[in-house]
């Protein structure tokens, strides 16, 4: 049986559904020993900002049930850097590379589009508007449909690429921020980014953390990123690529019934760097058991 | 650097109820370098999410050895694996010890289960002098399995000398003096700290070993960072360490 | 060394802050074959109603990682028959009984309060405002600072008891709702009830549960939890009571010192029944250990 | 009812893969009635979350035994535990069948691993006629173990009958037309949904054991509702039943 994976979000065309997220693949080097990038629909690079950043003090990460908090506070090499140092690597490899973009400052988000911009080893921007652990911006803009709406409208207006904007699960109703970058011309949403989550040494009193909140992520958070993706796909009619908790191929399956068109791939990297190609393997079995001849007929092909 | 599906060959329970495991694993024996790490995958299931790591504790042929003690719920995991079983090791990861150049004398310092490095190391120093620093809070605390010239300091006194293995590493300065030497050192960062202060001021030859909380072991997750000396941000410890010059890096 | 375990919470005195959570617990007498509830600093009756609720038809459970997903509908036998047939059996129990109310209108609140005022052996009300699984009210409330206020204010007008809000935790800043709680006359918030969550069978594509959506609840949302009272504690000046995902001491002394006076046990009873009596072992033990002679001392201690 | 630490004594592979487990748990073994059933722990951490229901297959002295198949991460973890383990055991739970009252033949209608609890049924059902209708989609999912009179069904017609168990009891009147008999059944709601017209259009008397998923397994979640025929609401499958009448519920 022939199955056809591709799958494509606006102009973006992807061989299959799976991307490996930003921040769990760093710039793809590492885990190119691992993996074979290329069998992927493509990878997510770290959020760059316009200078570079150090990112958190230690302690940045800490397990907890099913999940894991990080700060990592968006340390990254900064833009100009990545275009000497990374694209290099990255132009090299035979699968799509979407940049991920962070700032401060509505201004700083266009700034750094426009010098990406002429880069064609990019193929699509995804805007976080949604890490949870830079005090600047991060956060805050991510509770705001009006200044989610402004960046995509700016963003927008300097780029031609798909344009992908991250949202954040801490939120009443996310479907508003959705229907905001449709509005204002944002080709997709990635949904989610981490839940705001904290852990405290009972000796120290201290949290274990030191940026005090970090973001949670891993397999606890799966049911809640589900219901996030679900609620946007009843609600606006955007394509979405689901991201959070997924560890296997059935956790795909999952997030792609609920409306999902594609998946990223988070904390599982940290697990087994191959997750992504196993799972490839596990959607084309399970297309041939279902008699699925195209993966994208599950998108939003929930029975409620 | 394999994801490896090792074969699960035996656990023995050393002195002190500390635990040695022998897995099969080819792979990561062959090109294990002494101060190197593994992430061992502790479970069969999604819990524990992440990987545990350890340090390479011994080589023989084509199998490895991890020394560990019950911890917490990923170490109590492996104590239960019955030979036969299939253990997912990441690894070796990250930079080990430098023992090549121009010295004659090794100088351990190992605190708790610090020691967990040093056999494999203790094999690559032959025709060396080597003295063993081996600290613990007490007796059954110091683990001097697979060392050589063994010196014990316990905290409470219970076993050698009363007092940390860096205070009685400063004591026997006959033993090194005047000898070539470098120190290999690995246990809690207040062991190493106080270590990091005597060799930068004494100028001694020295590698650190450092122990942090990680994820991925091998880079993607920027989750174990290590303060710069040179106020230039951070190093990761599981790709630019675990072994550190005490220069380069501030506790 | 004696160790005193009490806590207050405004005029309500338990013997230890360990409660209960509504709807993990029934109306005390199924789980009082396991455990001895007269050791427990209390118990949190399931929602109530004016009128009786069948609740949700099945599936209304699915285990998730570290978690689970419910969708009971509030199930629950309406304030008559609850003072009729229920007050009896907890009358005769050594705890504190709290009585917590669910409604689908001001009105509702307003009315089951009143009806329950009289009964003695009702120490305090704990208002759900936060049901993540009724269509009519429930979340909506939770998620509407406004309606939220104008509950807060019109029960107080009718209850000289202890009033305690429960709170959502799928909102922005949880701290706005306890604000405006403080503000009309509440005397401490729960947080945090269950987070909105799904799961799909990817044979037949449907929602495992059958309300389609369902509330996640259990160790998964514990750095949630966390970080929601922790937010609420540096924010605002009144007594919360931490809920979400304990499973033993250690979690609670977490709690404590991420700012709840009190804390709720819910999933953990389905597991260990005798859960809260073995957690005040645990957490007197801890109080030996590190010589804490008043257990409420460590409300808010967290070294920041 | 009670939380027992039971110890695992012995896990027993029956024909066709099915475990048999034996644990030494004297405060269950003493008050188990047939039908009733226990909420497992499975693990001895915190995952998977929640505790496992299974029936009660036999109580021998003050031994239980629990019969399963791998089906998930629960099951599959209990296959793992060796004697001497401790089992945490929450249990007898439920009402069971009633096996009391004016009958002398007894119809198991068994489908999978329906099966489970009618071994310990058919103990006290001494001194009756009893018939085991014994269904499964093929010949290595029909589970005989410890069943009297076995009468074998499957889908695929690889053993004995080809259909249910339910048409094969149809049409076996005979055995028990002209006698005074009750049906007692476990199975998938299917098989319990065509039993249960049957019997209501025929008045037989019946009590199906019914399955469905469940976190506390002793009444205070409201997890396992069942629908009333009545159209009064629920009842729920761990307090009210496993085993209901018929004419009580709608499947
Ligand atoms: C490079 C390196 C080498 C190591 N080598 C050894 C060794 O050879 N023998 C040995 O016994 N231990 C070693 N450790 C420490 C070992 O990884 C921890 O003891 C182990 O992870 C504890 O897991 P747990 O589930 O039993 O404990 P838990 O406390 O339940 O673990 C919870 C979490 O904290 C992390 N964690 C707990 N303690 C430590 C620690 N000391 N350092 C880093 N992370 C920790 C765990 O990885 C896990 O993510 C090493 C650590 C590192 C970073
Ligand atoms: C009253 C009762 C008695 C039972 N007796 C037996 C028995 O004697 N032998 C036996 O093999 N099985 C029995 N079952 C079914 C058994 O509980 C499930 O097979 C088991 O829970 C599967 O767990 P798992 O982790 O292996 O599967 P998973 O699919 O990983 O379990 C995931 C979740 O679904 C639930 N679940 C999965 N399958 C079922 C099911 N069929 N019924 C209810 N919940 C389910 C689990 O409890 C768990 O919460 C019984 C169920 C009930 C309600
Ligand atoms: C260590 C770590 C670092 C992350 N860094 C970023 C980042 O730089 N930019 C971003 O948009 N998301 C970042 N994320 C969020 C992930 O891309 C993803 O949205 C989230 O982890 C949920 O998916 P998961 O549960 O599969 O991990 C990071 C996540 C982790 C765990
Ligand atoms: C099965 C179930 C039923 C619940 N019913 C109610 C309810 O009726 N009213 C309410 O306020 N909270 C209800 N809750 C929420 C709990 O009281 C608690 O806030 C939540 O489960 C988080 O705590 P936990 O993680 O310890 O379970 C319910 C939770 C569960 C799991
Ligand atoms: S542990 Fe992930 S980068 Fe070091
Ligand atoms: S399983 Fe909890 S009430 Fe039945």
């Amino acid at each position: 049986m022939k199955i056809d994976l591709s799958i494509t979000i606006g102009k973006l065309k992807l061989k299959n559904p799976v991307l490996l997220a930003s921040g769990t693949v760093g710039y793809g080097n590492e885990i190119a020993q691992y993996t074979d990038l290329s069998k992927l629909g493509g990878i997510v690079t770290k959020s760059l900002s316009l200078k570079p950043r150090k990112g958190n003090p230690p302690q940045r990460i800490v397990e907890t049930p099913s999940g894991m908090l990080n700060a990592i506070g968006l340390a990254n090499v900064g833009v100009e850097a990545f275009i000497k140092e990374k694209i290099p690597f990255l132009k090299e490899l035979d699968t799509t590379i979407i940049c991920n973009i962070a700032a401060s400052t509505i201004e700083e988000y266009v700034e750094c589009t426009k010098i990406l911009e002429p880069e064609d080893t990019i193929k699509a921007f995804e805007i976080n508007v949604s890490c949870p652990n830079v005090k600047e911006g991060g956060l805050e803009f991510g509770n705001d449909t009006k200044a989610v709406g402004r960046i995509t409208e700016q963003v927008r207006a300097v780029t031609k690429k798909p344009l992908i904007i991250k949202l954040s699960p801490n939120v009443s109703r996310i479907s508003d921020f959705a229907k905001v970058i449709k509005q204002e011309g944002g080709d997709a949403v990635s949904a989610i980014n981490t839940l705001v989550g904290t852990s405290f040494n009972i000796m120290t009193r201290r949290p274990k953390i030191k940026n005090i909140t970090g973001g949670l992520s891993g397999p606890a958070i799966k049911p809640v990123a589900l219901a996030k993706v679900l609620e946007i796909s009843r609600n606006v009619d955007i394509p979405i690529i689901g991201i959070g908790g997924i560890m296997n191929w059935m956790d795909v399956v999952e997030f792609m019934i609920a409306g999902a068109s594609a998946i990223q791939l988070g904390t599982v990297n940290f697990i087994n760097p191959n997750a992504g190609v196993e799972i490839i393997e596990g959607l084309k079995s399970y297309c041939e058991k279902t008699s699925l001849t195209k993966l994208s007929g599950l998108t939003a092909s929930y029975q409620i | 650097m394999f994801i490896e599906k090792a074969r699960f060959e035996s656990i023995e329970h050393l002195e002190n109820n500390i635990h040695l495991i022998k897995v099969y694993s080819p792979s990561i024996a062959h090109s294990a370098k002494p101060g190197q790490f593994c992430n061992i995958k502790v479970s069969e299931t999604d819990f524990p999410l992440l990987r545990r790591p350890f340090s390479v504790c011994n080589v023989e042929g084509e199998h490895v050895y991890f020394m560990f003690d019950i911890h917490g719920e990923g170490t109590k995991l492996l104590t239960k694996k019955i030979s036969g079983d299939e253990l997912d090791i990441l690894g070796p990861l990250g930079k080990g010890f430098d023992y090549e150049g121009d010295f004659d004398t090794a100088v351990i310092v190992a605190g708790g289960l610090g020691s967990a490095p040093f056999p494999f190391l203790t094999k690559y120093l032959t025709g060396k002098n080597i003295f063993s620093f081996v600290g613990g809070r007490s007796k059954n605390l110091v683990i001097k399995w697979g060392l050589q010239n063994v010196l014990v300091s316990t905290d409470d006194g219970s076993e050698g000398f009363k007092g940390t293995n860096v205070e009685l590493f400063q004591l026997k300065t006959e033993l090194y003096q005047n000898k070539k030497f470098r120190v290999f050192a690995c246990g809690p960062n207040p062991m190493l700290k106080a270590l990091q202060g005597l060799c930068i001021a004494k100028n001694y030859d020295c590698q650190l070993s450092v122990e942090c909380a990680m994820a991925c072991g091998f880079g993607i997750c920027q989750g174990c960072p290590i303060e710069k000396s040179d106020g230039d941000g951070y190093l990761l410890v599981c790709k630019d360490g675990p072994v550190f010059n005490p220069k380069d890096i501030i506790f």
